[in-house]
């Protein structure tokens, strides 16, 4: 390989590989600290953590159209922008993560590494055309999400959400090995260039076979992003796993599944009318009922965990509209939302970690009574959160939510946009619990009285009220960047 | 429709549902992770035999279906660890690996 | 299929099974002798000359004595473990070529008796099956001690069947081939690998003292905490299959080093050249070294049983992790640079 | 000073970044936070009188300019003066093709919605209103709010509305405008929970929190619709500009006249302006956002919120001139909230609840105006209303102020003696909503009904209905009147001992908007009136606006086409001749009745108020409680007891009871059914996710048999 | 009909072979799910995996049937059975899940296997089992793709088998101070 075509080479995998490398050398780091020294390791790992953020940027800025990784890793703008969504969950997760941990006796530097490594996976996935190098990256991400999910071993919830985390997921996993062997019969290819050639040509070994391995892709991914009915996990994962997890889980993961979606769908199986027609079916069935059903759900929680947990089910149901509208319509709708999701709802579950403190109801709406009063920053920080995933302007969650309506209408689904309507209608209802709560209560609980707001924290908080409200107020600033993403992904006509 | 790798790839679908059936039905943490993997394998199998019939070099047979078998392998081998490692920390706390038991999340 | 093949492969098996179990005979002689010579003891020495019939004895004694079957186990797995674990002893051995090719009335017949291409993954396959033996042996005697000879079996399996993959990864790294008979050939042609990995011989030599569960490696059966490990119950036949199994296991192994790194049934140069040999005399000669240095290690294998304490089982673990693992992975690091820099040496 | 219109809504945003980050690292001291917030709420009235002066030296000197972010027209005979400015793109969408049900069906438009604002005559109406009124508010709550919890509080978040509904107004495109809709939305809520905790509504134990709730979900609902609405127009003409939207049909009038498109957008918008403005159905919340202190309810919930509605109305009025369906829609919706809230009005003790109903009733009003194209007498009405109805409330807030803390008028009575300035204040509002002639609720509200009568789209029946809602307006403001300044003093006595009249600050600002409240109606004297008092075509308020929102564009409408030709002239202001002779233009104006029909209804108009007045007067004034008083002196000696008797019967069974029935009959229906399906399906939403959330056991076995049965469903649907 | 198919085209002895290896396998896969004993599911489980491997061969998949041998049966198993005995697992308690899950659990499975059949009929690739390509099943051709095409996941695998080993240890860890 010649010298500039490994620089090129290198310039397109670095945003996976810079992620993977960091996260080897904090592990080695780990055994090499005694447990009193692993602060240190933090402070390198949120450093870490920042150039994560900054290559994807620095690549976006500098111009990409490069493929690395012995050509299967694409370094598109959309892998970029996604990646830069990664880091930003990880980022703000890993501000709150001491805290949070030292406050549930439960310091382990391990969990650093494994950031690092799922942030990798996440990476990997959503850069790739390939299946094989999907799965993989899926099998990264997941295997150390179930890990930090259950770091707490002394806590039954973090356990028990890792164990559901993981039979779950392995289930899932299991099902998505079958759908890819099932499309590789059909088309004898794992890179999904080859196979929506196969699906243009209409030269498959068995046009069925493609169709259900396509359907458990779909279920995979539709497992990983929470669309009912595979959502059964999602709230007791995110209600059990540390919060700052959660926070990181909750954006990273589902930014991830609909990046592989996004290409998998639009790259791979939207040459033909016929194909494409049915997914658009099964999607459209499976965002319905994501919508009504999460937010119905979210509607009867007390807990805010489980709340923004059934709240992230929907959200996802939101997105699958802009999923099924035509790419060139849909995806940087989808992203940009994405984007904005990060924001909200790692800042939100950063608000919330700040308030554990016992197992069994530590997130109870009741804590957040009052918050107002004694810390007006934080109350208003958190209402801006929750706006934001109600969707009022000019908050990022507005301008995102209204993207997807109009790419829904766009593309003719008008039936799935008035859902969509109603179904935010009742979000508006359980967001503004919060809302109430904090503002309209008086402070029933001595929880309030002495939380803690480190720096870290506070930095956290105050990048994503910045991220929610500039992407609300200037969102051109990314959705111009983003109107031409869609070329990159679906490399058919 | 009339060949080994055809006929492996219907028993590894019986396959794949007999494990769906155990994880829907069993109990024990562990039972259920045997269960994913009898799933897993049967995915396996599928791949295999799929690559077998496939046009490949000079003959029928492409190897790639069998590379992504390995990799199924050995992520299936990381899973496993993980999830052991995750039953025994159940373990640790309730004395059983009995995934009824473990319900304090819900609803 | 052709007749001559198949009487070949018939006879190659049965032979190579009736050799083992000779030599298992005749190693537990060594043994007692060795350990004896070793203690400054005596020895058996009854039976036989120098107590050469010990063995014999001692099968009859097995052979005849009462199986007990104790009502507490689990019965169909009780018995079918010594058997997996002869099973898989054997089966071990099948891809060791003991010698070069002979040619008998025109035909070819090599001196192994499965020469695959992915030989040395069958090996080990078929030595990583061997541990269900005692797992199975643990578990379905139902009594402690036995539960716990059969768990420590396994994750002393399990820990150091990596570092034996690492020992022999670098040969293959070197070799370019997963066929035993061509690595062997291979080695013929230029040097013995221990000439180049010495490292890797060592940790392939200690990971096969821990495969086979022999002392220093032995707590899976520390009599002194664990009466006698996973066959505690086990008494007759049973128990002497279990007894076979790890003397081949011990043959295998040492067939297994001497195959990697010692050139295997490869005549030395410096002998074979001077007597000039040939053909089919090229092939006995070949079949005596193998024996020689199988032998050899044999006694290695008997001399450290008798010399060195038992580890602890954390001891154990942290030498299999801490030490043979990484060193194997320098090892493999090293070989990889050996076929960078010098390719030629391997060609 | 036009190119820095952004300033007017930035000025009290910043005023509520400082008094808030100040405030809540308790910096603040309450007098500074009453001088800051007040300062910069008065600074955007500045920045609106410049940019006032700036507009009427006219706007030569910015068109043609270099700057592209500029839009401006500079003003004619048929098109009205405006001023565009771009501050950034807000949400460049792309080049999109649209299916476009336009004439054009294929629609190719570069889909970008920047921060636009724009000012225009209508624009600077309410621009004055709410920043003068909104001020004064401001300045009324120094003394209002004196000493409460949270004072910082309060005025940051009156600032942030203040920014908010500044930007609502002068938002160019919809989705600006959005911003400032949901903006006040937010604020409104904030007050309407500021005393969260107390309870105030003692029937269902609803806390003041539990109302913000109430309030914000029910406007939800409505922006659903009026997002849809927005959706559409998009889909349709690719921009949600309101002026590129008008030009888009006014440039192709005869295509979009009546079509099911606009009908639908028109309604969809106007399911916005319901929850907004608080109409049928949706008006729940309203009376129940009284939870909030009293400035709130005068600033947000009377004087300029609620009227965004109209505002947003008057806005798209090009999109509604050519949708008289979603115009009959608004008219009758208009109209029978008038009556309907104007009936439960009538039954209410507690004074700001009167006084809210009475906002639903005259917001009512306003929509029947707009929606039988009396745009002009609808923002007019608006303004008047402002005044009075901040004065109507500002003087309650005095009374409840005085009164410690009560508002339920039983517990009032006599409290002109107390408190002159208020009563008076309060007087002249009240003689302003209820028509007395010449006043400005005069002006407004008989043109409007004089419109519904009139209009071509009007009828007769709208028109009796907005003038029964008169009687009942005139009725229950002077009952209001009655029970808490006339008659005996009913107040506990530690509160009797304590009675004075409010600080000037606050009686300061009463009278500055009762003087309004009389004056304003000047400004745009019906054509009716001013024909009667011989003065001529005095309408001022008309000529400045009439430009910005009338019909324009012509038809062909051969079915109920021919007759009305003298209108047909008068609103001849479009490019109609271009279409030819056999078309027909929008009918805008009405018919100019003939000088005898203007004497009736001056005359109805004076009964309307007369009959009011009476009735409360007889019921609860000097009459009702002279009858009372007397039969008391003559009944033990006398044995006239029946006389007495008599009286109180004839009245009762007469004159109260009827008006009682009906009024309980409404409020039971408003429980029951209006309130009764918004609680009926939050209730439904609950028990369905209370039922669904079984399904979640807990138990992984069962996820894994939803997740499996999920799977068989996906590849069945694809495989089909 | 389709066992009419695999006669006409398999030799009699592949075709016993395969016959009585999908019963070996279909078998033990069913003691592993309706088994009670951990242990001895996990025994069966192995057998499975040999039985899986048995057709990795006879699909002339060598060197992965040799693969799988050892990595499945080999080690994965053999932790799997570790850590059963490890926690000493008792047979599951009788009871079960009840009629009505077993009942929906099988026809949910019913329903899977009739959807991935009709799914996996319709596979009819050009040359059906024709001449094995020179590369298919060997250690070679394996290693050509894995160093070449795949090289990049190849490396990827072992970043999830690390973080694997990672997390095993921070989650099983006994004592994590030291």
């Amino acid at each position: 390989m010649a010298g500039t075509e490994l620089m090129l080479d290198l310039r397109a995998m670095m945003p996976t590989l810079f992620p993977a490398v960091y996260g080897l050398l904090l592990l080695i780091g780990v055994p090499l600290l005694r447990r009193d020294d692993q602060r240190w390791l933090w402070y390198i790992a949120v450093g870490g953590m920042l150039v994560s953020t900054l290559v994807p940027i620095s690549l976006l800025y500098t111009g990409t159209a490069s493929q690395g990784g012995m050509e299967m890793l694409r370094c598109d703008p959309m892998a970029l922008w996604l990646d830069v969504m990664f880091a930003l969950a990880g980022l703000m997760a890993l501000l709150v993560m001491p805290t949070y941990l030292r406050r549930v006796d439960a310091y382990r530097g391990e969990v650093f590494p494994l950031m690092f490594f799922a942030v990798t996976g996440m990476s990997i996935m959503v850069a790739t055309e390939n299946l094989v190098l999907i799965f993989i990256g899926l099998e990264v991400l997941s295997i150390a999400l179930y890990v930090i999910t259950g770091m707490v071993r002394e806590q039954q919830r973090s356990v028990e959400a890792a164990l559901k985390y993981f039979l779950l997921g392995a289930f899932s996993t299991a099902l998505f090995v079958y759908g890819i062997a099932l499309v590789y019969g059909a088309t004898a290819r794992f890179d999904l260039v080859g196979i929506g050639s196969a699906v243009i040509s209409g030269e498959v070994f068995g046009m069925p076979m493609l169709l259900a391995g396509l359907a458990l892709i779909i279920v995979a991914f539709a497992f990983k992003i929470g669309a009912v009915p595979f959502h059964f996990w999602v709230p007791d994962v995110y209600q059990g796993a540390p919060t700052p997890v959660t926070a990181f889980m909750a954006a990273g993961t589902k930014a991830a599944a609909f990046g592989v979606l996004l290409r998998v769908l639009h790259a791979g199986f939207s040459g033909s009318a016929d194909v494409s027609s049915r997914w658009v079916l099964t999607l459209s069935v499976l965002a319905v009922a994501t919508m009504l059903i999460g937010n119905l759900l979210a509607l009867v929680q007390d807990r805010l965990k489980r709340m923004l947990a059934y709240s992230s089910v929907a959200h996802a149901g939101y997105l699958m509209l802009g999923l099924i509208a035509p790419i060139d319509v849909g995806a940087a709708n989808v992203l940009f939302y994405l984007l904005v999701y990060t924001f909200m709802t790692v800042g939100a579950f950063v608000v919330i970690s700040l308030f554990e403190e016992d197992e069994e109801d530590a997130d109870h709406l009741s804590h957040f009574s009052g918050l107002f009063q004694r810390r007006p920053l934080l109350a208003i920080a958190m209402g801006i959160f929750m706006l934001s995933l109600t969707g009022i302007p000019p908050l990022g969650g507005f301008v995102g939510k209204y993207t997807i309506f109009l790419a829904a209408v766009r593309s003719g689904h008008v039936g799935l946009a008035v859902v969509m309507g109603v179904a935010a209608v009742i979000g508006a209802a359980y967001y503004l619990k919060v809302i109430v709560a904090m503002f309209f209560r008086a402070p029933e609980r001595s929880v309030i009285d002495n939380l803690e707001v480190p720096l870290p924290a506070a930095v956290a908080v105050a990048l994503a009220v910045a991220g929610t409200v500039i992407l609300g107020v200037a969102p051109s600033l990314v959705l111009g960047p983003l109107s031409q993403v869609h070329a990159g992904i679906a490399l058919l006509p | 429709m009339t060949d080994a790798p055809s006929a492996a790839l219907l028993l590894s679908s019986l396959l794949f549902a007999v494990g769906a059936f155990g994880v829907l039905t069993r109990r024990g943490a562990i039972t259920i992770l045997m269960c994913i993997e009898i799933m897993l394998n049967s995915a396996n199998l599928a791949l295999i035999s799929v690559s077998r019939a496939l046009p490949g070099n000079g003959g029928s047979g492409l190897v790639d279906g069998q590379v992504m078998a390995l990799f199924v392998l050995a992520i299936a081998a990381a899973e496993a660890a993980v999830g052991l490692a995750i039953v025994i920390a159940l373990f640790r706390l309730k004395g059983s690996t009995d995934i009824d038991l473990a319900r304090l999340l819900k609803w | 299929m052709d007749l001559v093949i198949v009487i070949g492969a018939v006879a190659k098996v049965a032979v190579i099974v009736g050799l083992l179990q000779v030599s298992v005979a005749l190693l537990t002689w060594v043994e007692r002798r060795g350990s004896a010579l070793i203690q400054l003891r005596r020895g058996p020495n009854r039976v036989g000359p120098f107590g050469l019939l010990q063995p014999m004895a001692d099968g009859i004694k097995f052979f005849f004595k009462e199986d007990v079957l104790p009502p507490f186990v689990h019965k169909p797995t009780f018995i079918v473990a010594p058997a997996v674990s002869l099973f898989c002893a054997l089966m071990a051995f099948a891809v060791i070529p003991f010698g070069g090719v002979l040619e008998v009335s025109g035909r070819e017949i090599p001196l192994v008796i499965a020469n695959i291409d992915a030989g040395v993954l069958l090996l080990l396959a078929a030595s990583g099956l061997g541990v269900y033996g005692i797992i199975l042996a643990g578990w379905a005697s139902n009594n402690k001690y036995s539960q716990l000879g059969g768990l420590r079996a396994s994750a002393q399996m399990i820990s150091y069947e990596l570092s034996l993959g690492l020992g022999v990864i670098a040969v293959l790294v070197l070799a370019g081939t997963l066929n035993l008979s061509e690595i062997v050939e291979l080695q013929s042609r230029s040097l013995p690998f221990v000439v180049y990995l010495p490292l890797g011989f060592v940790v392939l030599l200690i990971a096969g003292f821990a495969e086979t569960n022999r002392l220093p490696f032995d707590l899976p059966e520390a009599e002194s905490e664990l009466v006698a490990g996973y066959h505690t119950e086990y008494s007759s036949m049973k128990f002497s299959m279990f007894f076979m199994a790890e003397y081949i296991n011990m043959i295998t192994s040492a067939a297994l080093l001497v195959t990697l790194y010692l050139g295997g049934y490869g005549v030395p140069r410096f002998i074979a050249e001077p007597l000039g040999l040939s053909g089919n005399a090229l092939v006995v000669a070949e079949v005596v070294s193998f024996a020689a240095k199988v032998a050899f290690f044999l006694w290695v294998f008997v001399w450290v049983r008798w010399t060195l304490p038992r580890f602890r089982f954390d001891q154990l673990m942290r030498v299999g992790w801490k030490a043979l693992i990484p060193l194997g992975f320098a090892n493999v690091i090293w070989a990889a640079l050996l076929t960078i820099l010098k390719p030629e040496w391997f060609s | 000073m036009l190119p820095y219109l952004i300033l007017i809504p930035l000025a009290p945003l910043a005023g509520f970044l400082l008094v808030g980050l100040l405030g809540s690292w308790g910096l603040l001291e309450d007098k500074w936070a009453h001088r800051i917030a007040v300062t910069f709420s008065a600074l955007s009235f500045v920045f609106t009188l410049a940019v006032l002066t700036d507009f009427t030296g006219g706007l030569e000197k910015y068109a043609g300019g270099a700057d592209t972010s500029y839009e401006v027209v500079v003003g004619s005979e048929h098109e009205a003066a405006r001023f565009e400015v771009t501050y950034w793109e807000w949400l460049p969408l792309g080049k999109a093709n649209l299916r476009g049900w336009g004439p054009e069906h294929r629609l190719t438009a570069n889909l970008s919605f920047g921060w636009t604002f724009a000012v225009d005559a209508l624009t600077l109406v309410m621009l004055l209103v709410v920043s003068g009124i909104g001020t004064l508010i401001h300045v009324y709550s120094i003394g209002y709010m004196a000493g409460e919890r949270g004072y910082y509080r309060f005025f940051c978040y009156l600032n942030l509305f203040m920014a908010m509904m500044l930007t609502l107004i002068l938002g160019a495109n919809i989705l600006v405008m959005f911003v400032g809709w949901e903006g006040v939305g937010l604020c409104s809520y904030l007050l309407i929970g500021f005393y969260y905790d107390q309870v105030f509504d003692k029937e269902s134990g609803l806390t003041c929190a539990d109302a913000g709730r109430k309030a914000f979900i029910t406007n939800r609902i409505g922006d659903f619709g009026f997002l849809l609405g927005a959706l559409l127009l998009i889909v349709t003409f690719g921009t949600l500009d309101f002026s590129e939207i008008s030009a888009a049909i006014n440039g192709a009038s005869a295509f979009w006249y009546g079509s099911a498109l606009l009908t639908g957008i028109g309604v969809l918008l106007f399911v916005g302006a319901t929850g907004k403005s608080a109409q049928v159905p949706l008006y729940v919340w309203l009376p129940d956002a009284m939870a909030g202190p009293t400035p709130v309810s005068a600033l947000i919930h009377a004087a300029t919120m609620v009227t965004a509605g109209v505002y947003m109305l008057a806005r798209m009025s090009a999109l509604y001139w050519h949708a008289p369906g979603a115009m009959f829609v608004v008219a009758v919706v208009g109209c029978l909230t008038a009556v309907f809230a104007a009936t439960m009005g009538m039954a209410q003790y507690d004074i700001k609840k009167v006084l809210a109903y009475s906002t639903v009733s005259q917001l009512g009003y306003m929509f029947l105006g707009a929606g039988v194209g009396a745009f002009v007498a609808a923002v007019f009405h608006l303004v008047t209303h402002a005044f009075f109805k901040a004065c109507l409330f500002l003087g309650s807030g005095s009374v409840i102020a005085r009164c410690g803390h009560s508002n339920d008028m039983r517990l009032y009575g006599g409290l002109k003696k107390w408190m002159p300035v208020t009563y008076l204040t309060f007087l002249v509002a009240t003689l302003a909503i209820t028509g007395f002639p010449l006043l400005s609720g005069f002006m407004s509200k008989d043109e409007i009904l004089a419109r519904s009568l009139f209009s071509y789209r009007g009828s007769f029946w709208l028109w009796l209905m907005g003038t029964l809602g008169a009687v009942m307006t005139s009725f229950y403001m002077f009952r209001a009147v009655w029970m808490t300044f006339h008659g005996e003093n009913r107040s506990p006595d530690h509160v009797r001992e304590q009675l004075k009249e409010s600080p000037r600050v606050m009686t300061g600002v009463l009278v500055v908007l009762a003087i309004g409240a009389v004056l304003v109606g000047f400004l745009g004297v019906p054509g009716g009136v001013s024909n009667l008092l011989g003065l001529g075509d005095i309408n001022w308020f008309e000529h400045q606006l009439h430009p910005v929102v009338a019909a324009r564009g012509v038809v062909a409408m051969a079915s109920d086409g021919g007759g009305h030709g003298a209108a047909a002239e008068h609103a001849a202001t479009g490019n109609g001749d271009e279409h030819g002779a056999a078309v027909e233009v929008i009918r805008e104006g009405m018919e100019h009745p003939a000088l005898s029909t203007e004497w009736g209804l001056f005359g109805v108009a004076l009964l309307v108020f007369l009959v009011g007045l009476a009735m409360a007067s007889w019921a609860y004034g000097g009459l009702g409680q002279r009858a009372q008083r007397l039969g008391e002196i003559l009944a033990y000696p006398r044995r006239v007891l029946h006389r007495k008797w008599f009286v109180d019967e004839v009245y009762q069974r007469l004159v109260i009871g009827p008006f009682w029935a009906l009024s309980r009959l409404f409020d039971g229906s408003d429980r029951r059914v209006v309130d009764g399906a918004v609680n009926l399906s939050a209730a439904a939403s609950e028990l369905s996710g209370q039922v669904i959330k079984l399904f979640q056991t807990g138990i992984v076995r069962h996820y894994a048999l939803w997740l499996l049965s999920g799977t068989v469903m996906v590849i069945w649907l694809m495989t089909r | 009909m389709i066992a009419l198919g695999v006669m006409a085209t398999m030799g009699a002895v592949q075709l016993t072979v395969f016959a009585l290896l999908a019963l070996l396998a279909l078998g033990s896969a069913l003691v592993v799910v309706l088994h009670r004993n951990p242990v001895v599911e996990g025994l069966f489980l192995v057998l499975h995996l040999l039985s899986i491997a048995g057709f990795y061969a006879l699909l002339e998949a060598y060197f992965f049937a040799v693969v799988q041998v050892l990595i499945y049966a080999g080690a994965i198993m053999v932790l799997i059975i570790f850590v059963i005995m490890l926690l000493n697992l008792q047979p599951e308690a009788k009871g079960g899940p009840g009629l009505v899950p077993v009942f929906f659990a099988f026809v949910l499975g019913l329903a899977l296997v009739l959807l991935l059949t009709r799914a996996g009929i319709s596979f009819a690739p050009e040359p059906a089992m024709g001449a094995v390509a020179s590369d298919f099943g060997t250690a070679a051709g394996m290693g050509r793709e894995i160093f070449g095409t795949y090289f990049y996941p190849f490396e990827l695998v072992s970043l999830a088998l690390l973080s694997a080993m990672a997390g095993a240890i921070l989650l099983a860890k006994r004592h994590l101070e030291d």
